[in-house]
């Protein structure tokens, strides 16, 4: 293989790699190659990704070289990203989603007590997602959160009064205690276990 | 290095640590008598001298001395609480045994790991975000596509309360540091007494209260002790005139 | 052009846009193509992007395909992003990664009994980098673990079924016999021996 070889191959990595456009100055910073060796090696990758030849094209912008795609391959990509995304709620978004839905307002700190665990990424991905948003803060001034429009209408809900009644989940429906007491009472007993504890 | 061949100096023992393991397992060597504490101090010894920690070894040793803690513990334990020790020791060893399997099968699934983690060495992937004109069409998951069950039934495990903890197997003091306090207080104003005597018919846990209280008064100077040869009399006697603070 | 050509540039550029390995059913959805078309461009593409032939491989991973970058542009990639790979990982995160990869889904007090010690800090370590993620919980109310697609990813496996037997690092079976008679005799003397003194 011929060095140009070499280098052009070097330089489609770092292509792919990058965001942003890569200057010829960039592109030999980082190869260590000088400012002929990269001219050889880019007009060798220009005539391999010319119109047609492939998939990708390589691009001259901003004083840079970039790849993207052809535009014959945008139905699919439009087909291929516009599906509703496989929308599926992984086991600890559904709890915090499911804490927020039932004791709404209720900052973190309470959501984590109750689950156990931290619930933070979880949170913030509900936030992200709309399904949850801030409401105020409690007297302690932590931030607390609410479901949202979209949380109803992605569940088919009219309102919260149609949430499903939890008797029929409830291991111990016969407790007259509040539901939220309840669940934090859970939720520390699952903590205090410690290691080994509760499954040893 | 390997831990079999750390090198131990013992009261009851000189020599390589897996002799010392075969020595014990052969009862040639009394785990009673064995200070397991001086084998840990003689490891640490052996890694500050050698100045590096061997992930590996450093397992290994902890395996094995957890094992010994746990027979000598059980050794402890065993005799007139004959219900506490509701496994067989047959079982013990196998669950002991399960252990120290699963510990190794694991740690070497681990290296494998990290071998296949190091071959990836260098290989990047591609991580941006779609071009502008494509991610205007990503679309909105559809109304009512979700089930509300799954909102219910998280609730409902998390209302589960996990069962409660078994204490069985930890013994429920009997008597308490400042119980045993008083009582060497007693004795120490009537002048000097040997442990024997501080413990004379009393139950296993009160002799460990026992050395608790003793070490309380060293503590607080008021006591100090001379044991002349390794498991001989230890006599106890009086530092200063005893404070009389009731326990 | 054949049309097994035109097909193989719509999937070029397919992967190189979706972040995530696409799984050839993936890839038919968007192109509207048949598994076997779909298979066929995709060979096309594996012989294309051989180890060598070009600065990107086609990896096959995480059950489905990606371009990934050929490891001898590493040091170029190095000084580009002036940041090394991703991360490293300690002995105790490969301990509990295997742990949960082999026993997924688990519970971190079954990983710390495994371990012999506390596995919090690894597995919180894990979880934040998206190595490990929450997978329901045990009937005892512990949340679960297991692994996800980052982990296929990065340690390059197609699936779980890529890793080996666990069963292939278990010592010989009369290693373990002996081991078993060792533990057998120590726990007869504890049944046969009378208590000792306190002194130990």
């Amino acid at each position: 293989m011929t060095d140009t070889a070499e280098l052009a191959h070097t330089i489609e990595a770092l292509l792919f790699l990058s965001t942003d456009p890569l200057s010829p100055r960039e592109l030999g910073d980082a190869t260590e190659a000088g400012e002929e060796e990269v001219a050889a090696a880019l007009a060798q990758l220009a005539e391999e990704y010319a119109p047609g030849r492939r998939g990708l094209r390589l691009r001259e912008l901003a004083g840079g070289y970039t790849f993207a795609t052809d535009p014959a391959s945008e139905d699919a990509a439009r087909r291929l990203f516009s599906r509703p995304r496989a929308f599926t709620l992984t086991p600890a978004q559904a709890e915090t989603l499911a804490i927020v839905a039932y004791l709404q307002p209720i900052s973190r700190p309470e959501i984590t007590r109750i689950r156990g665990v931290s619930a933070d990424s979880a949170a913030t991905t509900l936030l992200e997602r709309g399904l949850i948003e801030e409401s105020g803060r409690s007297q302690f001034g932590a931030v607390l959160y609410r479901t949202g429009t979209l949380f109803l209408k992605l569940f088919g809900l009219r309102s919260l009064d149609d949430l499903p009644d939890v008797a029929q989940w409830d291991p111990t429906p016969e407790e007259q205690a509040e539901l939220r007491d309840r669940l934090l009472r859970a939720g520390e007993a699952r903590a205090g276990g410690g290691p080994g504890g509760v499954e040893g | 290095m390997s831990i079999a061949s750390l090198d131990l100096d013992l009261d009851v023992f000189t020599g390589p640590f897996d002799l010392l393991l075969t020595l014990v397992l052969r009862e040639e060597i009394d785990l009673f008598e064995l200070q397991l504490a001086d084998v840990v101090l003689a490891y640490l010894d052996h890694l500050e001298s050698s100045g590096q920690l061997d992930l590996e070894s450093a397992t290994e040793f902890i395996v094995l001395i957890a094992a010994l803690l746990e027979l000598k513990s059980r050794l402890l334990l065993s005799g007139e609480d004959e219900e506490l020790l509701d496994i067989e020791p047959d079982e013990a060893a196998e669950e002991l045994l399960a252990r120290m399997l699963d510990a190794r099968r694991y740690r070497a699934a681990a290296t494998h790991l990290r071998e296949l983690f190091d071959a990836e060495d260098g290989v990047r992937f591609r991580s941006a975000p779609l071009p502008a004109h494509l991610r205007r069409t990503t679309a909105e998951p559809t109304d009512g596509s979700q089930d509300p069950a799954v909102l219910g039934e998280s609730i409902g495990r998390l209302l589960h309360m996990p069962p409660a903890i078994s204490l069985r197997h930890i013994l429920v003091p009997r008597v308490s540091v400042a119980e045993r306090l008083t009582h060497l207080r007693g004795l120490l104003h009537r002048g000097g007494f040997t442990f024997d005597e501080a413990v004379t018919g009393a139950d296993r846990m009160t002799v460990a209260v026992t050395v608790f209280a003793l070490l309380e008064l060293y503590r607080r100077g008021e006591a100090r002790w001379d044991q002349a040869e390794n498991f001989g009399d230890i006599s106890v006697h009086a530092i200063s005139e005893p404070l009389r603070i009731a326990g």
